[in-house]
């Protein structure tokens, strides 16, 4: 199949979107002639012109509000917020506009919108651009999420969240703009709310989000030399939760670790945790495992950045504890 | 001399009355305990909905505030579904989930009353954006207060919408308290119309307590949006003549002082000699309105109170488009 | 021992506070001469003078912002935000400037000030007013949240809470405000990070914040006629965490179930199962229990709002669940 | 004529130079490969920070930006804990914990850069608050940039500054762009000081690209601070002679076309050439200064390079005043 970056992953499924939907249109900084700071929208403002690729002021709440607003009157508008962090100046609007309107309109209101953002850590951005926020927004009912971690999800899912009925935040991740892996050129879709084995494992089920899949495979790779067979799940989704793939396999393999690069402390791995000791209580041989950022921001510095990020040996530590006891 | 036809004149005049009742009668049935939640009243400000959504079509669109039974009422909702909504009914225009701060209608282009002081500004641009790229000729009217333009939104929505050209008209209803804070004590200037300036955009001090001021300057703004000209910034300098909301005596910073002077000027009184001088209603003409406004109240009134509540199931559903 | 209101419990911390440490000042909307939407600063302003109790514009970035700058040049600011809803528009300065400042700096930056705002249902006040928003703080490095369920801790938390040196999201709850029930006049303090066994028992422990804790309360007491005897743990703060003493509750009851009135998915609830299912995971005789509100948001009508809203049936419902099978 | 004295003009002089060699030389070990993170260069921009900071003392308190370099030597950081923060040791100003965009300094009044843009702005508001309160008659001044003046926050702050009245001085720095897009795609004023309106304050455009304009207005509005009689905005006119970013090209928008008719006034030339003029220095003057400025920045570079990184430990430390 051929091989894709990520990030162009991304440009592929708007272009693809914009050219099938006349009212699809993007919006956000520095999207336009720049392409976006990660070249996530590059090409498009040459082939859509300027009032379907629009370069926004620096105003988060503007762009989340006016995305809201366009959407209440039939169109699909797909806003870019350059970082995740920057989610938190544009709060009102994603969580108590955004997410509420349907609701509190009867029902009655068209939400039709993706919110596309990046999270993550490994470029020494530091404390206000590399955090992973995505448990804020999996805790607002009204929100989907989703999160892909290869070209191909990338593009199948961005996809789906443009044609999706509801509000969408579709959280890229920084490092994985520049990995190459195959995507058909062809159209497809992925479906928002199923997740995916990404390799089958009998002794513990790892569950891992974005940056952490690859990482998670790595590691199932060489605990495999060590007679360790993993089963690395990615939800893809985060809400909807496609909970009974995760349950299905802790129920067979036993055992669970939970992996993010969100600080652990009431991230999204606590809702995964919470939810398989509960179901899938009689199965557990041994306690959930989290792997996680270390509690704290995000230092400027390498070391430290890399010290408290979770990686590939982190994954191999946590699972080694949790089945070899 | 104001241009104003006889028939918009009767519109206005009409639609003032039926927002004072329908507030006089919500206050009445939130004090006899009938009513959940909290009322923010409209009265003393009915000529600015009135004189703005004149103009307006069921095409065009209004983001409206916590204080929007006025805007409602003015863009055409009718009393039934508000009632029903306000006793948190299944018949209410949000099937009882709103209530009176969220009340919404995309048939009549009603975005939504808001909770969240400001919110509304930016959606209104978007909105405004949405009817332009459709190529339409509608536009957008948003209503805010004093208080709110200290907001960020109100700053980034107007600051998009004057460097888009949007068709919308913001309508800042400066009644001189934000809850208990008087205009000074919240910001520096006292104009906020002044506050174009930041955008470049025109900005109207008009008479809120006066029908034809709104109704001229209204007209103007809305021509210019809808001749893709752009936004303009509308001050409608005005009052409540309640406290912030119902329950509230008022009596911090002297607004229920303030207060007996605004009401020498009661805009629905004063427009009503208005129409008497132009010989266009009989000495008779209101007491006949507002026969009929009772009537159409009281059924409404009956209507909402017979009205099923919402099953229990109902509070699960509307959060997603397939739930 | 005196009985007070929840909300004078408030007004009583501010004010010795105030009349303790001249740099401890007041700022927020409307709290000057109107005293509060919830009457929680009722007569400092007349006390105090409108330099120490000052109203500020409707701005939460700005009253967070300021609140920040004021206690970087030494002082002790106590902002209030009329809702947690509200925490949304100021969430940029929130997270990413006052929890982060101290870190990003390197230890240098003076950050003592207070947070204080109030959320929970059960005013009929919709979607946008009644939110319970504390998980989305918790997660947070660099925020301590602290979320007292009656008046004597709403004081002696409070008076604790301006004292710290480091930022405090200080959670209160509408309904509790008119509340009555014990608080000494004389001057106490409730250290934050340590949790209070409300009741002793010893088939169940029960974790619950802020209103729950009285509904828990309510439900042990109907438990105990039917034999079943429960522990009512209030955590008090819910960061810093004081695991110790749930996690000692839960060895002996085998049994834990969480209650709160933020919805579930996400939820801090969901951190606390995490952790004892992990550190208390060979004591657990049953699946882990949480009562939270329905995946909503708040509805208008009375009805569906309690119907949403966790009460004292549903813990013990949740109770039976767990302790009967 | 402007009425600086011979020793504020050398200030001026030095410090620009400081600047510029902090930034070429940054630059270039960014570009060698040696510093992590990213860079927003403040070359072309240096009057403006010379200009204000000469009139600061160290109690004195300033915010700025993710361009903040220039404020911070203008405040008087040394080299040594700026390149060290550069090169994440554990003797930078944070550490090695904040990095470019995150360099503070309280001692000497730096309350930080700022990775948020627009985010210093209402820290600014408090800062000065809290100096008013305790009766000093220190100042804040707050930096930020044309982008940055389309936030809310730079609404919310600006606004709680006037209406209090806080000592505080808005300086915009308007080099025309927003990372690419250039001033006329985000907002509809050409003159960001025109939204001194909206506040009820002196908004005055000032000539970033001259030491002496900067100089003049800026000695005005802090005078005007310090004096109780509130902010002032000063919208700096200026330009960033290089990409957004070190790296950045900066072809979009043809940022690239504009710069060469900036550089012809680069304000370290135009006002060598206005000392001279004075007989203020020597015509081999900038070349001493220069040698001795690059001896330091030698010394401190190889200081930052020859410091320890942090411990592992460090990064778990901070985070709360106990840990
Ligand atoms: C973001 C936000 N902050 C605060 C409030 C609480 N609040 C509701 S109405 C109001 C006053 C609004 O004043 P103004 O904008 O002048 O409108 P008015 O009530 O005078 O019509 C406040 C502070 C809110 N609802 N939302
Ligand atoms: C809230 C927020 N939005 C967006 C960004 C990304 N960003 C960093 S610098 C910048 C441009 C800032 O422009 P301006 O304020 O004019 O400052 P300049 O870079 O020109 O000095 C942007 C959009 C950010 N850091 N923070
Ligand atoms: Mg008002
Ligand atoms: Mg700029």
């Amino acid at each position: 199949m051929r091989e894709i970056l990520y990030r162009d992953a991304i440009v592929e499924a708007l272009d693809e979107e914009m050219k099938r939907d006349k009212s699809v249109f993007l919006l956000g900084e520095d999207i336009a002639e720049f392409g976006g700071s990660y070249k996530t929208t590059a090409g498009l403002f040459k082939k859509y012109g300027k009032e379907r690729v629009r370069n926004t002021p620096i105003s988060e709440q503007g762009i989340v509000g006016a995305t809201l607003g366009a959407a209440l009157v039939g169109m699909k508008p797909v806003a870019e917020l350059m970082y995740i962090d920057f989610t938190a100046v544009a709060m009102d609007q994603i969580v108590n506009q955004v997410a509420k309107v349907r609701y509190m309109f009867g029902g009655k209101a068209k939400t039709s919108l993706v919110i596309r953002t990046q999270g993550g850590a490994g470029r020494s951005s530091a404390a206000q651009h590399a955090q992973s926020l995505e448990s804020w927004f999996v805790h607002i009912p009204g929100l989907k999420v989703v999160m892909p971690s290869c070209s191909y999800d990338a593009k199948g899912l961005l996809k789906s969240s443009i044609r999706d009925p509801d509000p969408v935040l579709f959280i890229e991740h920084k490092l994985l703009y520049l990995e190459k892996n195959p995507a058909p050129k062809k159209e497809y879709l992925v479906p928002i709310g199923v997740a995916e084995v990404k390799r089958e494992g009998t002794d513990i089920t790892v569950v891992a989000t974005s940056s952490m899949v690859k990482k998670s495979l790595d590691a199932a790779e060489e605990l495999e030399e060590i007679g360790i067979s993993v089963e690395v799940i990615d939800p893809k989704t985060l809400f909807p939760l496609d909970k009974e793939t995760i349950l299905t396999s802790v129920r067979k393999t036993n055992r669970l670790l939970i992996t993010h690069e969100a600080v652990e402390r009431c991230g999204w791995g606590a809702e995964i945790a919470a939810i398989a000791s509960k179901e899938a209580f009689d199965y557990l041989d041994a306690p959930i495992e989290r792997v996680a950022a270390k509690e704290t921001p995000v230092p400027f510095s390498p070391k430290l950045e890399n010290f408290i990020i979770p990686n590939k040996d982190d994954v191999i530590e946590g699972v080694k504890r949790t089945v070899l006891g | 001399m104001p241009t104003i036809t006889k028939k918009n004149a009767l519109w206005i005049f009409k639609t003032m009355l039926r927002i004072r009742r329908f507030e006089e009668s919500s206050i009445d049935l939130f004090t006899k305990g009938e009513l959940p939640g909290f009322l923010h009243a409209y009265i003393g400000e009915e000529a600015v909905a009135s004189g703005i959504c004149v103009h307006l079509t069921p095409r065009d669109q209004i983001t409206s505030t916590h204080r929007g039974h006025g805007h409602m009422i003015a863009k055409g909702l009718h009393y039934k579904g508000m009632f029903s909504e306000l006793y948190a009914k299944q018949t209410g225009y949000c099937k009882g989930k709103g209530g009176s701060m969220h009340i919404a209608d995309q048939e009549l282009g009603v975005l939504g009353a808001n909770g969240i002081v400001g919110g509304g500004i930016p959606i209104a641009a978007g909105a405004a954006l949405g009817l332009k790229l459709q190529k339409t000729k509608d536009v957008v009217v948003c209503f805010f207060g004093d208080g709110a333009s200290n907001e960020g939104a109100f700053h980034e929505g107007i600051n998009l919408a004057s460097t888009w050209k949007l068709p919308v008209v913001f309508v800042c209803e400066n009644n001189g308290f934000a809850e208990s804070t008087p205009q000074k004590n919240h910001q520096s200037v006292s104009d906020i119309a002044d506050r174009a300036t930041s955008y470049n955009i025109p900005g109207i001090v008009a008479d809120g307590m006066d029908p034809l001021s709104m109704y001229e300057i209204a007209g103007e703004a809305i021509k210019r949006a809808r001749s893709g000209k752009g936004p303009t910034l509308i001050e409608a300098k005005t009052m409540r003549f309640l406290g912030h909301y119902v329950g509230d005596p008022g009596t911090a910073y002297g607004h229920d002082k303030v207060v007996g002077k605004w009401k020498k000027i009661d805009p629905i009184v004063t427009f009503e000699d208005f129409l008497k001088q132009k010989k266009w209603i009989a000495d008779d003409h209101k007491e006949k309105l507002v026969i009929d406004i009772n009537q159409e109240i009281d059924e409404a009134i009956l209507y909402a109170k017979e009205s099923p509540e919402p099953d229990l199931e109902d509070a699960l559903e509307d959060v997603y488009s397939d739930s």
